[in-house]
């Protein structure tokens, strides 16, 4: 520390965000809109529905149908507290891992696995036609977010973007720059940053020594927030304030949500080369689905029928969401083509026309 | 029509772009009241506001990220990097999103952006302000990569590669930012970004070039002239996609070639018009095509820059050796 | 002599370059207890510890900067990219700082890293995993681009580049990185970085590639013979500088010249290849050079990559048009 | 900012650092190097020699003799401050307009003419050999100073990496990356934003939304301190304490100094266009010569006579520098060839002999 008779000139602080303890308790008053059961409901469902999507996509994976696949368990909370508090004119930056925001948004299912089953086709989606396909460049979409931002401000839309990235990404120059230009032009613009603790194999003390990931905002000049990423109430209500101090030209603010990978990294991954068993184990009792389903069953709004019915619904729902994908049409190799530039330059046709003669073959 | 020079023709295609689409924003270090480091952007934050014309923090990487974002918003940002030896942190932004954004979602977004940026040595600059690295570029897939070579190819090439759909690298070649005039009518019209143009034309040898060095291709062109030799010179102007037709027009008349670019020999760009004559032009060819380039080595500063880029002299000798061949 | 396949060979390698020089540090993504995505550098933080095989954060640019620094101070660092797509943040340090360091200070000051990341689709890998962009980095002097095509040539090929003073961009074919065994021996031989391996001789003409692909242009060169036409196949391995003579010899030689690379066409780095031949072998050509190699597309998703790399039958048939040709 | 009604989970403080008001009255007790009078001549010495370097180099310039240069009026107290904190071991990473830095280090005038003057082997430098050349691409040798700290952790020597960039570098991601991997590891390296309010034409609040520079470090988890870039005495005490920390393992620091860059950007820039007259002349009365040798002069250390002869003294060593300079040996064409590579691969050779032969002109 510098030394401590000199004269204070800037102080800041990081605040949390819970509501709901791992076992559902609630810990302070909720916000408003938890007061509204159905919303509750839907919230629960949406991350039922990506939890079981996301486990039949790793089976696909394994049975050969499915290319590398990321799945979000333990992490449904962030997605579909994120992807609810966002209006579909917003424009979503997403990481890889965020099935569940798109599928919140509209993306088909059929069109997440032709993505992962490695057909660019899967990324026409049925979400909004402005949304960002998945990044996989780690943290690149950062600087773009912002870029988003600006024409929003540019524009006098009452529109937000919002960005969401790993802890990994964190330490990546592109989310700093990209941060700091918010912070410049108050844009409107919401930075999430899903910490997961680990980044494939690397923990997040290797990653970077600040105490919280939330306080790399007061580096670009606005607040940063962390909330329990495990509790969906919680980041509803932190991404709901958060878009609406963007929306109403407040600027930018970064959410860090404390959350836990509970899968592989990828199905390209074994989390147990790197990771105790028991960490993860530990990390199960604070996962978001059960934790949100005892508050709805001490609520009485929830119970063993509804559950079963509900993953019957989301296994039927993926089922045939599944059928279609394996029933997708073959992409015609000289396609590689079409949509390089708005219209194909001249000088390449030959080589469209050799894919498209087979002459390739 | 008026006088310009090629950094007065860019400003005014700016202005222009500005005026007649309110989409369009420029963005960059010091781009705002300063006017660019060379002035490419002055006048324009008076005239279109510090909303249009965005002072950018010092941050290269954001400026193409930002690019990238506003582009598939439907804005259509100019991004101005103030040298070419500080476009490198933008290359991921190229390759990895603008240049496929469009291939990546099957044409559901796209990114209609262009990235200025001055290119090339000569101006006595220090290091890392004499970059011709047009090749690494000119090597992606969905971009564009566009290089004037005069006051008229400025106005008309920018004032395309702004409207044109897709991502441009837009490269000026600051050697000869202010070294002649020529005349630019701000009629609007813009010039194709497929051709190649021929600036001479002559049946015994064929030079082909872009950027700076156009100039001294010219220069020698019109020795040779006076030595007998007719030369035709071609400015690729566009490097990406490439006009191949008028090249291999060219070079199945004349049937010899010379290539001057001031980058880099190995793996330049001059290496893939090479290699377009070996493979479709070579029944033609009466001698082997040389490349006239800067060395492969660093670019030294200033005291030995201009050994560095090629001369009169030396082109003038490599033509004369592809025409004395047989 | 042990069965190992490429990867291995590059593990082997790395360890052996550690044992050796206590100054060989390893650093980048999950190369610790993971032992890197491909498991390169497995077993060596256990067997050397984490300070000298660092897990760094997920950045880039870091891992290439850090390099510069290190290397600057007497270590010999080994960087790893975890795929070839993530290597621009990197472009920066290559171009601006590693590659010139000895020349900006004259000597005063050397870079001998190694930066490695593996190369090329074929594997089914997401989005923006399948890179081939090797022609961007051997256009940079001061650079050594090198890739292996065998678990030998692996293995010796690194040992070179760490012990090289001078900074050397690895790239490793992935797709072969467990394709095929072949004997190494770890004897601690280095090969050198400035020859071509000719790995098939022959008279017809000459094949050239380099990285995954060259197994292609083997199976290519089998299928040939068996039709009567004898390739001579060029495993090129050093890109930068690259063997010129060995090139020349063999296109004098056969006459023929058909160049095989996955990258896309344009600006690729047989252009480079192609225009050497152009330039000093073009007395020798019986026939045009072509070019087999990735499109002009960005490389697509596993679905359709099968169709963009270069196939044997591709191979063969530009061979057997360029035998025709008279 | 975010709800107040939430825990706060961490909190942090900028502090800054002055001793010297402008008119050279004592704010607070000075550190203890202070009292040593021969120490705060040479300072003095060091300051006043680099303006009468920079000042004669631009006239260099003005008439055709020296390229594009960045001289570092106002701003000589941070690179003497600095410059005298470090020792010969430790490893300077400066940027272009370092000039008093490298001075102090050992580096003669006219290697820095050379260098400007266009020619590589200015770079040669009689400062220690292990020093980086100038920065020119703004920021990059952040993360080569954590390498080079990094490299002196592993071989437990007590030396300090010093990077030096401006306020405009700190948007740079690479300033981020650095930092924040310096924080992981607890780094020997010290960094400085030389804050003088100005990237070319570029104000600080349009380069960040941050209240200070120093409040960067808090992003990547240790300490940043502000500090008077005008008081070289409390650059010079910061600077000391950021070392010794880093030293004796204790991690890195960030030092925000604040200064004001009293010139144009370089010979090539006209700040006249961007800057109002105005605020260069306030700001002329803060500058870090005067005030010290107020003080010096209130310690009746310092006279006019003393002040002339000095002045004398300097022109002398400038004079007999700029003579050295011009006297340089042109640098033969085919040398660009000889540092390349540490041996000249033979594919070269041609292109070498090719420049010697003069058959390039
Ligand atoms: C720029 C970049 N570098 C490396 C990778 C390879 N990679 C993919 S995911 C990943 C870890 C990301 O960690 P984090 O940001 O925490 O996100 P998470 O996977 O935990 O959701 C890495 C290194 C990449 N995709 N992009
Ligand atoms: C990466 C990079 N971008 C742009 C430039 C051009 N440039 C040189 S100095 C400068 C401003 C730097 O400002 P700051 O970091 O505050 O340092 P100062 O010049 O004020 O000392 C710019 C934009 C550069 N040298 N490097
Ligand atoms: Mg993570
Ligand atoms: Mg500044």
């Amino acid at each position: 520390m510098a030394d401590e008779g000199l004269p204070v000139v800037a102080r800041f602080e990081v605040r949390q965000r819970s509501y709901l303890a791992p076992d559902g308790t609630v810990l302070r008053p909720l916000p408003d809109f938890a007061s509204d059961i159905p919303k509750l409901l839907a919230l629960y469902r949406g991350m039922v529905l990506t939890r079981a999507f996301d486990l039949k996509a790793v089976s696909l994976q394994r049975t050969g149908r499915l290319g590398t696949y990321a799945v979000s368990l333990g992490q449904e909370a962030v997605a579909v507290g994120i992807a609810s508090a966002m209006r579909q004119e917003d424009v979503l930056l997403p990481s890889y891992r965020d099935n569940g925001t798109l599928l919140w948004r509209g993306t088909k299912m059929e069109e997440i696995l032709l993505f992962w089953g490695g057909d660019e086709r899967g990324n026409l989606s049925s979400g909004p036609a402005h949304d960002f396909p998945y990044c996989i460049p780690v943290g690149s979409q950062a600087p773009q977010a912002a870029g988003v931002a600006y024409a929003f401000k540019l524009r006098k839309e009452p529109r937000v973007a919002v960005c969401l990235f790993g802890d990994g990404a964190t330490s990546k120059g592109d989310v700093w720059e990209a941060m700091n230009f918010a912070g410049v032009h108050k844009l409107p613009v919401v930075f999430v940053a899903n910490n997961n603790q680990w980044a494939i194999s690397v923990p997040l003390q290797l990653q970077t020594a600040s105490q919280t990931l939330a306080q790399k905002a007061i580096a670009a000049g606005f607040t940063g927030e962390q909330v329990d990423g495990n509790d969906v109430i919680a980041v509803r209500a932190a991404a709901e304030e958060a878009i609406a101090q963007a929306r109403a030209g407040g600027g930018p603010r970064l959410i860090e949500a404390l959350t836990y990978r509970l899968s592989d990294h990828t199905t390209a991954d074994d989390a147990a080369r790197y990771r105790p068993p028991e960490e993860v184990q530990t990390r199960w009792k604070e996962e978001p689905i059960a934790r949100l389903r005892a508050y709805l069953v001490s609520q009485k709004a929830w119970g063993k029928a509804q559950e079963e019915e509900l993953a019957a619904e989301c296994q039927k729902e993926i089922e045939a969401a599944i059928e279609r994908y394996l029933a997708s049409s073959p992409r015609a190799p000289e396609t590689m083509f079409d949509h390089l530039y708005a219209e194909l330059p001249r000088t390449y046709a030959s080589q469209r026309a050799q894919l498209s003669g087979g002459s390739d073959a | 029509m008026p006088e310009l020079t090629l950094i007065e023709a860019i400003n005014l295609a700016l202005a222009r772009a500005m005026q007649e689409d309110a989409n369009v924003v420029v963005l960059g270090e010091d781009v705002g009241i300063n006017g660019g480091v060379f002035r490419a952007t002055v006048g324009l934050q008076q005239r279109f506001g510090a909303e249009r014309v965005i002072d950018t923090p010092l941050a290269e990487l954001l400026i193409s990220g930002l690019c990238v974002g506003m582009a598939a918003q439907g804005l259509k940002p100019v991004g101005e990097i103030q040298f070419m030896g500080f476009i490198y942190p933008c290359i991921d932004q190229l390759v990895n999103h603008a240049s496929r954004l469009r291939n990546r979602t099957q044409g559901r977004l796209s990114c209609p952006m262009v990235l200025r940026t001055p290119h090339g040595g000569g101006i006595r600059a220090p290091e890392h302000h004499s970059e011709s690295t047009e090749a690494m570029l000119a090597h992606i897939p969905g971009l564009r990569v566009v290089m004037p070579s005069s006051p008229e190819r400025a106005y008309g090439l920018l004032l395309a590669s702004i409207r044109d759909p897709d991502p441009v690298v837009f490269l000026e070649p600051t050697r000869i930012y202010r070294a002649a005039k020529g005349q630019v009518e701000d009629n609007g019209e813009a010039l194709p970004l497929d051709i190649a143009f021929v600036l001479r034309q002559g049946h015994d040898v064929t030079l082909i070039s872009w950027g700076a060095v156009v100039k001294e291709t010219l220069a020698a062109a019109a020795e040779l002239a006076g030595q007998g030799i007719e030369a035709e010179v071609i400015d690729l102007a566009t490097l990406k996609p490439y006009d191949e037709e008028t090249v291999l027009a060219s070079v199945t008349k004349t049937g010899r070639c010379v290539i001057v670019h001031e980058a880099a020999r190995t793996g330049g760009f001059g290496a893939e018009i090479a290699a377009l004559i070996a493979e479709r032009g070579l029944t033609s060819l009466l001698a082997p095509v040389a490349r006239v380039t800067g060395y492969d080595t660093i670019m030294p500063l200033p005291r030995l820059e201009q050994r560095y880029i090629p001369s009169v002299p030396r082109i003038v000798a490599a033509t004369r050796k592809a025409c004395e061949f047989a």
